[in-house]
């Protein structure tokens, strides 16, 4: 197949579309609220209003706004409507000549929706995740035809590199840079693995991207593939998310079928195989070294590195181990090009973020916004501020992350800047938390996350995170002293500079920050101390003069 | 292997590229303290005790993984280190019951050694209880959870040197147990060959010779080492 | 080749099919063990060893494996199954005292199926459904924006004729 | 010279390690020359006094009434001596703790591990009450100095109170830090 074909194929699909189009949302969110039984409603009051023939309600993914769920819009018009029930199908398609409803209709220009620029979401809620001729039609696997046709292995890690893409898994790893490690290696047998183990809780844009456009991901693995010269792939992907790995599935067969992914890939000599691999729980395997113990179904224990992956991953076989938003972003940069993709967003980080927006925030929902952008922008425009008091603290990161104050909300929003706040970028989690929430406690909930998913390997995050743990517990309590809070201090330290992984390592963030930040919060917990007596050793010489 | 320089506690020192800091420091009489690691089997760096500071790196390396390299300045006891140690063995008394004075291992006990090298002398950290089985259903072994720092010397001996992977780790962080076949009582573990190299390899009372009493569980810890290297230079052949 | 399952039980059949998948590779494990839970609900010792026997795999090693996994169980769930996400968000929205109400009402503790076999509790680390915090999934049906009253509500007639 | 007014307590342990303070055998009388014995078992003094110089703590904090007296001594002593392992570990007396909490203690010792009269002692005022988790000392008071072993060998107590009654700061050899 040509590039010329592809473009036919996708025009063909696009002339069958009715001119208009309503589309319903069928990611997990608004499924959840009954979103598949509003659909039927919506076919059913089509055919009933005979307008079958020039309206189609189309099954689509994510529309971002999930509180609002289950949201419906209307093409080409835009109108959407939010909390959609099943009875209210008659009156939305009513609208369509010229009927009122009492739909609650959402406003499509509120920050929400109007500052989002979309790369990694352009398809989210506007194509079915489910046929794979929905992403042919928005010019889908026409990067991966152009890469085997008019660009080498090498000039594709160099666009990668140019367009100054990071890893969106957290750490902010440049994308390209780590491209040409592995493309460099002489190995004939290489791996590409889409990490899709979205451990942090409070992120779902990775769930989100493969429950709304799975092609664009597989389409990102296999440009990885050929820059670097693998030809098998996987999918690591939560077992938590049972509908992103039957649209995988669904997804990875109609590659399959149309070629687009196997064996001489558009008749080239490119070979690309992808499978699915299931997590079964376990947070840490998001850490890249135990996600290929898992891969290769053993216990998801790290390892310490050097080797790196990309020298001694899957197999011992140099492995490209990125995230699913870093590669949904691959295609467009192909597409459109590295100085395109390099002028969005700040000096070091480029390109946009998504972000999910959750908590005590007004609008939760995803959004993908350019690097650079303010949190305030983010949280307080966007999300619309929170609903019960005011904003206290953006926790970003998961429990690698940390929480920071409303004070430095006019941070942008940049890995150093994040960095240098005390939390980190993370994948994208976003928890708003208001004046309700205690940060103490939000401290030991994090630190009991880290307790309980510590694989169990190295001492000082096995048994470390287990008495801070214990000490944050005594705090909140109320049965902790300033001598407390200095052991705490100590084992942060200790957990941080010692321990094996990236689990560990990052254990202590959210203590650390929420002591940064909100210390008074947990002096106010403390026990008064006794005056501190002079150090043992000064109490002597003991026969003192007694009269 | 070409020989390379390093220094030590800035005492230079030339070693093969492809040793380790710890097998180069150990040829230079530097002690560096071990606990998961043990000469015959693989290294896995998950103690943390061996960790040591490489100029130009911010991160500590293990010292039983790292390789040395030309112009390597290695660090193996800053007061960083120093309390960085005594902190972790502090952490495994606390984690587990180590009753040095009823165990079969006391006098014998690498843990107990260690806490004497970094100058442990209380625990600060509360101590956790666990609820711990002794398991002596084995005809000659026995094993006391309460004793073990899953350092899984035991799975490795038994997996890279018998060839019978009896041993494996259950569960995970704090729950985490060694384990004999299907989390199953040792003595009916069939697919243990009772050769006993897990005993000789535990570095405490964990597990242990059946009528050992305190204090009489001596371990031969060289005779892995030994073998190793027998089987290696084939040593017992001709 | 499979030394096929002595009891007949033709959930075995179905387990050997997707080892025979995965050409009985070692590194299937945790695939076959995904399949074994879908097919047996919970993994039990005689499922352990077969699996282990079948893939080749020394026992201690699917026993460490299939423990070191949340998503596996070993024991038999309840009818009813309630997983509270203990998320971030849902935490931040009060997700505590869903599980305290869930607790008290079914006498139960989290992670734990009570003895009468009506009903399980389990925890999730997240569900990815953060927009509509607090959240459970009751019988693998997602529900949203949930308070104690609302979840009761849901779960009513899960205690058969709600006397006990 | 003034003399050092010192006690020894002795907590929840065996008393092994006062045998071996007192395995320290002539060395005894010099010390005897040194100090005051204030309070220890060794004599008969009720009350715990004031304004104690040294103390040395055998056992673990296993009941109310070790709690209560650990505290009396940290109140009117300046140095404090966690003296062998129990009183710096737990050791043998904590070995209960993985039962559970005192109930449960007293149960498995009383009631399900008797065979003749099963019954839990309670004698209010006479007997203490156990705390539900025994502790070593340094958990419930600030210490001052550690002195391990079970028991501690005569030769490590003098290595620590002889320097201690002649005003200088005891250091141990590392060798001497050693539990069991």
């Amino acid at each position: 197949m040509e590039l010329a074909e592809l473009k036919e194929l996708a025009d063909k699909e696009k002339a069958e579309q009715k001119p208009i189009r309503i589309r319903c949302c069928t990611a997990a969110g608004c499924l959840s609220s009954n979103s598949q039984a509003v659909q039927q409603a919506l076919t059913d009051a089509v055919t009933t209003a005979g307008l079958a023939d020039r309206v189609e309600v189309l099954p689509v993914g994510c529309m971002r706004l999930c509180c609002e769920g289950p949201l419906v819009q209307v093409d080409p018009d835009g109108a959407m409507y939010g909390k959609v029930d099943p009875g209210q199908a008659a009156s939305i398609v009513g609208t369509l000549q010229g009927g009122q409803t009492e739909a609650r209709v959402i406003d499509t220009n509120m920050p929400f929706f109007r500052d989002q620029v979309s790369i990694v979401l352009e398809n989210s809620g506007r194509i079915n995740p489910e046929r794979i001729e929905d992403y042919l039609s928005v010019g889908g696997y026409q990067a991966l035809l152009h890469v085997l046709r008019e660009m080498t292995p090498n000039q594709v890690v160099e666009t990668m590199t140019r367009s100054g893409l990071r890893g969106r898994g957290g750490a902010g790893y440049p994308t390209g840079v780590k491209w040409g490690l592995i493309a460099k290696q002489p190995a004939t047998q290489k791996f590409v693995i889409c990490n899709a183990d979205e451990g942090d809780p409070g992120a779902f844009m990775d769930r989100s991207v493969l429950e709304s456009d799975p092609h664009r991901v597989l389409e990102g693995m296999a440009i990885a593939a050929y820059a670097i010269g693998a030809s098998q792939g996987f999918v690591y992907v939560r077992g938590e998310y049972p509908l992103a790995i039957h649209r995988l599935e669904i997804a990875l067969r109609q590659a399959r079928k149309m070629g687009v992914l196997g064996t001489q890939i558009f008749e080239s000599p490119f070979n690309f195989r992808i499978d699915i691999r299931i997590g079964a729980g376990a947070f840490v395997c998001g850490e890249e070294t135990a996600l290929i113990g898992s891969i290769e179904g053993k216990r998801g224990t790290p390892r310490p590195r050097p080797p790196y992956p990309t020298e001694s991953g899957l197999w011992q076989a140099p492995t490209l181990i990125n995230n699913v938003e870093t590669l949904a972003n691959v295609a467009p940069i192909i597409t459109r090009g590295a100085e395109w993709y390099a002028s969005i967003g700040t000096a070091k980080s480029k390109g946009t973020k998504v972000f999910a927006l959750a908590g005590k925030v007004r609008n939760t929902g995803l959004v993908e916004v350019p690097m650079g952008i303010t949190l305030r922008k983010i949280v307080e425009e966007m999300g619309g501020g929170s609903p019960g008091g005011s904003i206290k603290a953006v926790q970003t990161g998961g429990p690698s992350g940390g929480c920071i104050p409303a004070s430095a909300l006019d941070t942008p929003v940049d890995y150093e800047s994040l960095t240098a706040l005390g939390s980190i970028m993370g994948s994208g989690g976003m928890i708003v938390m208001d004046d309700a929430t205690k940060m103490v406690d939000v401290a030991k909930f994090f630190m009991e996350f880290c307790m309980d998913e510590s694989c169990g390997k190295c001492v000082p995050c096995r048994a470390g995170t287990v008495q801070m743990y214990r000490l944050l517990a005594r705090i909140v309590e109320g049965e902790a002293t300033a001598a407390d809070v200095a052991q705490l201090e100590a084992l942060c330290d200790l957990v941080r500079n010692t321990s094996l992984c990236g689990l560990g390592q990052s254990a202590p963030n959210p203590v650390l920050s929420t002591l940064r930040y909100f210390r008074e919060e947990y002096n106010a917990l403390l026990q008064p101390a006794p005056p501190a007596p002079p150090p043992s050793n000064q109490r002597i010489p003991l026969p003192v003069a007694r009269g | 292997m070409n020989s390379i320089t390093l220094t030590i506690d800035g005492k230079l020192i030339s070693a093969p590229g492809d040793q380790t800091i710890l097998e180069a420091a150990r040829e230079n009489d530097i002690h560096i303290p071990t606990l998961c690691n043990l000469e015959g089997i693989s290294a896995v760096g998950a103690c943390r005790v061996c960790l040591v500071e490489v100029s130009g790196s911010n991160r500590l390396a293990p010292s039983c993984l790292t390789k040395v390299a030309e112009g390597m300045q290695v660090q193996t006891a800053t007061d960083r280190l120093r309390e960085y140690r005594k902190m972790i063995v502090e952490l495994l008394f606390a984690e587990r019951n180590h009753i040095c004075s009823v165990c079969v291992a006391n006098g014998n006990c690498e843990l107990q050694d260690l806490a004497v090298t970094v100058g442990m002398d209380h625990v600060r950290y509360e101590y956790q209880y666990p609820s711990c089985s002794v398991d002596v259903t084995h005809k000659e072994f026995g094993v006391d959870h309460n004793r073990c720092i899953l350092c899984t010397r035991c799975v490795r001996v038994c997996d890279e040197v018998e060839g019978a992977h009896t041993w494996d780790v259950s569960g995970r962080g704090m729950q985490s147990r060694v384990i004999t076949d299907l989390n199953q009582p040792w003595g009916t573990a069939t697919s243990c060959t009772s050769c006993g190299k897990c005993v000789q390899a535990c570095p405490t009372g964990a597990l242990f010779r059946q009528g050992s009493t305190v204090a009489e569980m001596k371990k031969d810890r060289e005779l892995l080492d030994f073998l190793m290297t027998a089987r290696e230079k084939k040593q017992w052949i001709g | 080749m499979t030394d096929a399952h002595p009891s007949g039980d033709k959930r075995f059949k179905l387990l050997d099919a997707s080892m025979k998948r995965y050409q009985f590779q070692p590194d299937a494990l945790i695939e076959v063990l995904h399949k074994a839970q879908d097919l047996f609900g919970h993994l039990d010792h005689d499922l352990l060893l077969y699996i282990a026997r079948n893939l080749k795999l020394p026992p201690s090693r699917v026993y460490g494996v299939a423990t070191f996994y949340h998503l596996f169980s070993f024991t038999p769930k309840g009818e009813h199954t309630c997983l509270l996400c203990l998320g971030t968000a849902c935490y931040v929205k009060g997700a505590a005292k869903l599980q305290a109400t869930l607790e008290k009402q079914w006498d139960l503790k989290l992670g734990d199926t009570r003895s009468d076999g009506k009903m399980s509790l389990l925890g999730a680390r997240c569900v990815g459904a953060c927009g509509l915090a607090p959240v459970a999934v009751l019988d693998g049906k997602v529900s949203g924006n949930l308070n104690p009253e609302a979840l009761l509500q849901l779960v009513k007639g899960w205690d058969g004729d709600g006397t006990r | 010279m003034d003399r050092v007014k010192m006690a020894t307590v002795w907590l929840g342990g065996c008393s092994g390690c006062h045998m071996s303070f007192l395995d320290m055998d002539e060395w005894l009388v010099d010390l005897a020359q040194r100090i005051d014995l204030v309070y220890s078992p060794l004599v008969d003094v009720k009350e715990y006094p004031e304004d104690v110089d040294v103390c040395l703590v055998e056992g673990a904090v296993a009941n109310d009434e070790n709690l209560h007296l650990v505290r009396r001594i940290r109140a009117r002593t300046r140095l404090v001596i966690s003296f062998g392992d129990c009183a710096v570990t737990g050791n043998v007396t904590a070995m209960r703790n993985p039962l559970g909490v005192a109930l449960e203690v007293l149960k498995t010792s009383y009631l399900d591990k008797s065979n003749l009269h099963p019954a839990i002692p309670s004698e209010p005022e006479i007997l203490p009450v156990l705390l539900d988790q025994v502790r070593p000392v340094h958990a419930v008071i600030p210490v001052d100095y550690y002195l391990q072993g079970c028991p501690p060998p005569a030769d490590r107590i003098r290595a620590v109170l002889e320097p201690l009654v002649n005003g200088v700061w005891p250091e141990l050899p590392l060798a001497e830090r050693r539990f069991g």
